[in-house]
């Protein structure tokens, strides 16, 4: 009998290991080799908030994204549903970018300035920039930049920004948004996430109910390996996996853009969470979730707990 | 005196508007009876309750005190067996031509089949004189028009009884003439009842085998006389229906003067 | 009462027959004293509107809890229990209200604007055939296009903060109330307005004296579906606009909160909603259509 | 013509000098010739709608060619002649199409749901005082509910995809229409009314034949209001719903294009609602107006 | 012969109706003068045209054929020198009280203060013997009332021309015949110039100083024709409007017979 899986991902290049899965078929072609059939249905989501309820409500099996959405369901389902990580896609660096010359590094913003994320205080953007401004501003200073962000989604951000017509001089994006940003020359950068965690973190997660990992552990053997051989093959070559995805996106980036946004040097594809805890620990701390803990295993299934994450 | 039970029977019936500001008392403890086959003429001046007693009798409004009984049983809905005339000229559907309008009744009431009704319909619009216009909407007719399209209505609905409400004060001489004549030949042919409101004298003498006298707002009720065909009689009749009705006035006069 | 007192037969028709009766002391008048049926108890509550509405909200009440307990999925639908409790938690703390107020005022000018813009719009294309097709072809082009279309020119024009939530709000309430209100005026009855005319009145006078009032149903109407889209996308449009912290209103309050997945308190915000679309309805629609529509008798 | 042909002095009053006129031939009738006054050409072309609506189109469309050029941002406005290549382009290669199509088919289906739900709850509303307390209660306690409040209801019953859209849908077209024909039955003349009563109509008959044609330009009103919101809501909830691989309507190929920063294309996705709007008022709804409340003369 | 100016003159008016489907004729080339203190009564069957007339004159159809000059100049827009009460029963804004119905056309018409303009209104609703009434909203009122708060509307604007659209027509016997002694009273006074629809011969000659005879569908003039006050003229004069105005459907009766 046919295991019927419902996977979700959002738009961007973080979910590349996802998109290889889905055009190359790795999800059938390992299944067959386990003797199992496998019907995959795959979903696009415009945030995690949505997926989220989707996963909730029994519409989702596997949901992708950044990672505070998978954090904070973690923390409110630990009493019952049990949702947790499966495995980590990439990590990527975040960069906060401006396009005001005056504005060098944090403590230059002011009233003045507005500096667009996707959602103001929740999202992993608005996390990362609370966690700068302690580090870089000091204890206690970390609400300081709150009051000039601005929630708005990544391409309407860089509208904004670029766009020059609007009171928006700085972005707090993700790839491939910051990258396209940094090609106008007005634009640099003031804070790099790597530089705020002290090194990579995990961008993109896949994570899952309990319910289904627990069921299907099969399937869970079947999408590990596909999404270890799609994370092969993007280290192996690049370029093809930069076509596939460009072709399947219908991606208006060149192909030169693409490969660069693979192979850059900051981009580690890995399953490995990295980074995971300082997050956690900080959104517990400020109260954005319940829960907290010191072993990053508590965040997964076993499907990844050999790894040497954090 | 009367052994035959009365068709409709209106026993010290008194009709008011509620609102939330107001109660108007609109007749107070009217009785009388129509019989089978009569002609019955409610007169009395402006605003005494002519049209608010169709209305109850019709089964629009009940009364908050008394009662109506139509064959024995109270009224308490409108029907198709009491078709109404009204006094508004918009009681024509406008969405319907002249000839759907009468058609359109006896198809709703009276289950008769398209083209049935097509045809009663047609004989009665021409009966009314508006064979021309029978493919016109109501919004195309002039206000006597209107009146007489319902006119129309009311007669191929051949009903137990006829209601109506001054249907022929929006037409002329003539016209009023022809009218009055249409309805007296329908009645000999099928001797149905026809409880009728006018202001006319006249009119309620010519038309009417009985007539109520009513008193202003709110209206009670005067006298309930008997009509007459004798002309000698009828001018007599009429002197003392206009005496009667407007007695209280001329003393009025008399005093203010 | 009045007696019958003579008895005198003047016709001799066919049903002649039948005595005549006279009642000579009509014109005295009497008092009149008249004998109302009493209403049963449940009749008499029955015709309490704002019992029967009190029912209907308490019946909605009961099915929402019965339904979110069966469902025990607090994380995706909250009992209303759970829902009434963060709502109360997030009143004490002010959260809530000043997250409400925020959006209320936001709400109130751009629904202002937007009925002056309305009024505007109607005004034209009463006037002239040109203005009516004005209105026509914009309502059918602009009005199906959601909040999103509008956002680059709301950026350009007003940059970021409540003017664009504004001009969006505009845009949400406009149309319906124009569509609502041009309806209603096409509908006024020609004889009213010939006798507004004969009066020598015309243009704006015409229409504060004549048009609106008449058409004023189909105006409340309009009104009452401008209020609820414009909540509807305000709370909407905070998401797409963006908020800039510390501002936000209900919208940004259940965002926020969904984020948290906090749902009792997402639910809270959307009874925040609900509890102000009552009030609204019933304490300042209501009242306007008691002193105006059931006062005139202009609906039955 | 007919002409005066005898003159006798009958009366002797106030006026009695003036001489009568008698014209005997009137009753033969004779040809009725009637001399029209013309029109200048530029009238008679002002008096074609649709040339009016073309000139306002033409305008509009000059408008924005014009302020596109002078902002010269292509990135966040771009020109009429950039969204109508876009336009073109996607229209010749297919997608565009495509996504409408999957659009209106979700549209139209929540739309039809919509229109049967205002039916029946304005039928309740109409049969009973609880009925229309219900009615007034759900439409002031839900119409003001954003779509992203049903989402988690949606999921839990329908799941994704279209049905939880067509869901949403309907509670974006029903509110709307059943105020409006609600407030259209209320507004119906008490003559009317009566008369339908009279010929022993009741329930559904009398709503059907008599109230529904009665309050037919209400009921206009709403389908417009309702098919507008039904597209905002539609393209709004696109976003917030997701969508199986390949399987996007409008909303979703204006999203995507966004996020690939295509906005020629994205302005070619709003255009496609605005010209579907436009051929929805002036191709249904301009014909059931004439055929309907234009013919009946109830709206002047 | 005339060599005053009449205050209105229609020459050779054709008023036709248009409609999508139909072209509907109401009145063709009709010609009459009304001069400065007349009581013109314009007389014809139903449908004839008469509120056709009237809404010409009132400005609010421009004719196909023909001029309207109302003291000289062209008739373009409706304006408050010419008063008019309606046929219809719904001419009063449902959202004034009878008091503030009447007041309100004073005030917008005339710049009247409101208490200038409530004390006349006041004056004029207990003419029409309302005054209990005066505070009650139209939809309380019965037909004929509605009519008579229209009258005092139009008296009381005091206009140049006042244009009276079978106003009597709802109205009973009595109070008809005090409202027309009330517009003759008024009549006495300022001598405004009146025209006139009515349906009846009898009231056409009561009030009229000269009438208007028009023929069926579409509206001729048959005649035009001095009335007169002398009881044994009248009797004759109203024998002899009636053969003019029915001599065809006589001749159309006896060859049916
Ligand atoms: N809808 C209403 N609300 C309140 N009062 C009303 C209503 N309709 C009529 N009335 C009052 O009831 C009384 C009787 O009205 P009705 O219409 O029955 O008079 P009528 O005899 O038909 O008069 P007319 O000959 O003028 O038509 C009047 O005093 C009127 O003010
Ligand atoms: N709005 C309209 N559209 C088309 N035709 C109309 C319209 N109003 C009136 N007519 C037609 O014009 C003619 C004259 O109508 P008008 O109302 O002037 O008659 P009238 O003399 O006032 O009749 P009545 O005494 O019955 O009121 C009628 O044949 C009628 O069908
Ligand atoms: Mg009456
Ligand atoms: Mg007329």
């Amino acid at each position: 009998e046919a295991i019927k899986v419902r996977l979700a991902k959002q738009f961007g290049i973080g979910y590349l290991p996802l998109t290889l899965i889905e055009e190359q078929g790795l999800l059938q072609k390992h299944a067959a080799a386990a003797g199992l059939e496998v019907e995959a249905e795959w979903l696009r989501f415009t945030g995690g908030s949505g997926m989220n309820e989707a996963l909730l409500s029994g519409n989702l099996d596997l949901a992708a994204g950044g990672t505070p959405p998978m954090l904070t369901i973690w923390a409110r389902t630990q009493n019952n549903l049990r949702v947790k990580g499966v495995a980590a896609l990439a990590s990527m660096p975040l960069h906060l970018i401006t396009t005001d010359p005056e504005i060098k590094e944090l403590s230059d913003f002011d009233r003045s300035d507005k500096i667009a994320l996707p959602a103001v205080k929740t999202s992993i953007q608005a996390i990362t920039l609370q966690m700068a401004a302690e580090k870089y501003l000091g204890e206690g200073r970390h609400a300081d930049l709150d009051a000039f962000t601005v929630s708005m989604g990544h391409p309407d951000a860089q509208l904004a920004l670029l766009g020059g017509q609007s009171e928006i001089n700085a972005h707090f994006g993700s790839p491939p948004f910051q990258n396209l940003e940094m090609k106008d020359e007005r634009a640099h950068k003031v804070v790099d996430s790597y530089d705020v965690l002290g090194g990579p973190h995990t961008f993109t997660v896949v994570w899952s109910r309990a319910e289904f990992v627990e069921e299907n552990p099969e399937f869970m053997k079947v999408f590990m390996a596909a999404l270890d051989e799609s994370i092969a093959f993007i280290q192996a070559n690049p370029e093809e996996a930069a076509r596939i995805w460009s072709e399947a996106e219908s991606s208006p980036m060149t192909q030169e853009e693409v490969v660069a946004l693979i192979t850059d040097e900051q981009t580690r594809w890995t399953t490995t969470p990295e980074r995971l805890l300082p997050y956690v620990n900080y959104m517990a701390r400020v109260g954005l979730i319940q829960q907290d803990t010191s072993d990053w295993r508590d965040l997964f299934f076993d499907t990844v707990s050999g790894a040497e994450g954090s | 005196m009367q052994p035959q039970e009365p068709l409709l029977a209106v026993k010290g019936v008194t009709l008011q508007y509620k609102t939330p500001q107001h109660l108007i008392t609109a007749t107070y403890r009217v009785s009388f009876d129509v019989h089978q086959g009569d002609r019955f003429i409610l007169l009395g001046p402006s605003g005494c309750g002519k049209s608010t007693l169709q209305k109850a009798v019709g089964g629009y409004m009940a009364p908050t005190e008394g009662e109506m009984t139509l064959k024995g049983r109270r009224i308490t809905e409108p029907g198709p067996d009491r078709m109404m005339v009204f006094q508004e000229f918009d009681q024509l559907l406008p969405w319907k031509t002249v000839k759907q309008n009468v058609a359109f009744a006896l198809q709703s009431a009276k289950r008769m089949s398209q083209r049935e009704a097509e045809e009663k319909a047609l004989h009665y619009v021409d009966k009314v004189g508006l064979s021309k216009f029978a493919d016109s909407h109501p919004h195309m007719l002039s206000g006597g028009m209107k009146q007489r399209v319902a006119i129309a209505r009311g007669m191929a609905m051949e009903p137990d009884i006829l209601l109506m409400d001054e249907p022929f004060a929006a037409l002329d001489a003539l016209t009023r003439r022809k009218m009055q004549d249409e309805l007296l030949k329908l009645w000999e042919e099928t001797r149905f009842t026809v409880l009728f409101v006018t202001h006319s004298i006249a009119e309620a003498i010519k038309i009417g085998s009985r007539i109520l006298l009513l008193s202003p707002h709110p209206g009670r009720v005067k006298a309930e006389i008997n009509s007459t065909t004798d002309p000698k009689e009828a001018a007599e009749l009429e002197r003392y229906i206009h005496e009667t009705l407007f007695a209280h006035e001329k003393q009025e006069e008399l005093e203010h003067v | 009462m009045s007696e019958a007192v003579a008895r005198i037969d003047f016709g001799h028709g066919a049903t002649g027959r039948r005595p005549e009766i006279f009642n000579k002391d009509v014109e005295l008048g009497g008092e009149m004293t008249v004998v109302e049926q009493k209403l049963s108890t449940f009749e008499t509550l029955y015709r309490e509107p704002a019992l029967r509405k009190l029912l209907i909200l308490v019946v909605l009440a009961g099915i929402w809890e019965i339904y979110g307990r069966t469902l025990n999925n607090d994380l995706l639908f909250p009992t209303f229990s759970a829902t009434a409790g963060a709502f109360l938690t997030s009143v004490m703390n002010g959260t809530l209200p000043a997250a409400a107020w925020v959006s209320i005022k936001v709400l109130l000018t751009g629904y202002a604007i937007g009925i002056g813009l309305a009024a505007v719009l109607t005004a034209l294309a009463i006037a002239s055939r040109i203005g009516t097709d004005f209105l026509e072809t914009m309502t059918s082009m602009f009005n199906p296009l959601p909040a999103i279309a509008l956002l680059p020119l709301a950026l350009i024009w007003f940059g970021l903060g409540n003017a664009s939530l504004i001009f969006v709000l505009v845009h949400s309430v406009t149309w319906a109330i124009a569509l609502n209100t041009h309806s209603g005026f096409l509908g006024v009855s020609k004889t009213l307005k010939m006798v507004g005319r004969n009066y020598g009145l015309k243009g704006v006078g015409f229409i504060t004296k004549i048009l609106i009032p008449a058409a004023f149903p189909s105006i409340l109407t309009g009104l009452k579906i401008g209020w609820a889209f414009a909540w509807r996308t305000l709370i909407a449009a905070e998401l797409v606009f963006g908020v800039s912290s510390g501002s936000g209103g209900l919208g940004w309050f259940i965002f926020e909160n969904k984020n948290m997945l906090d749902i009792p308190m997402v639910f809270a915000g959307l009874l925040t909603v609900i509890l102000i679309g009552l009030v609204v309805e019933n304490l300042v629609f209501r009242t306007i259509e008691r002193r105006t529509i059931q006062r005139w008798g202009v609906q039955h």
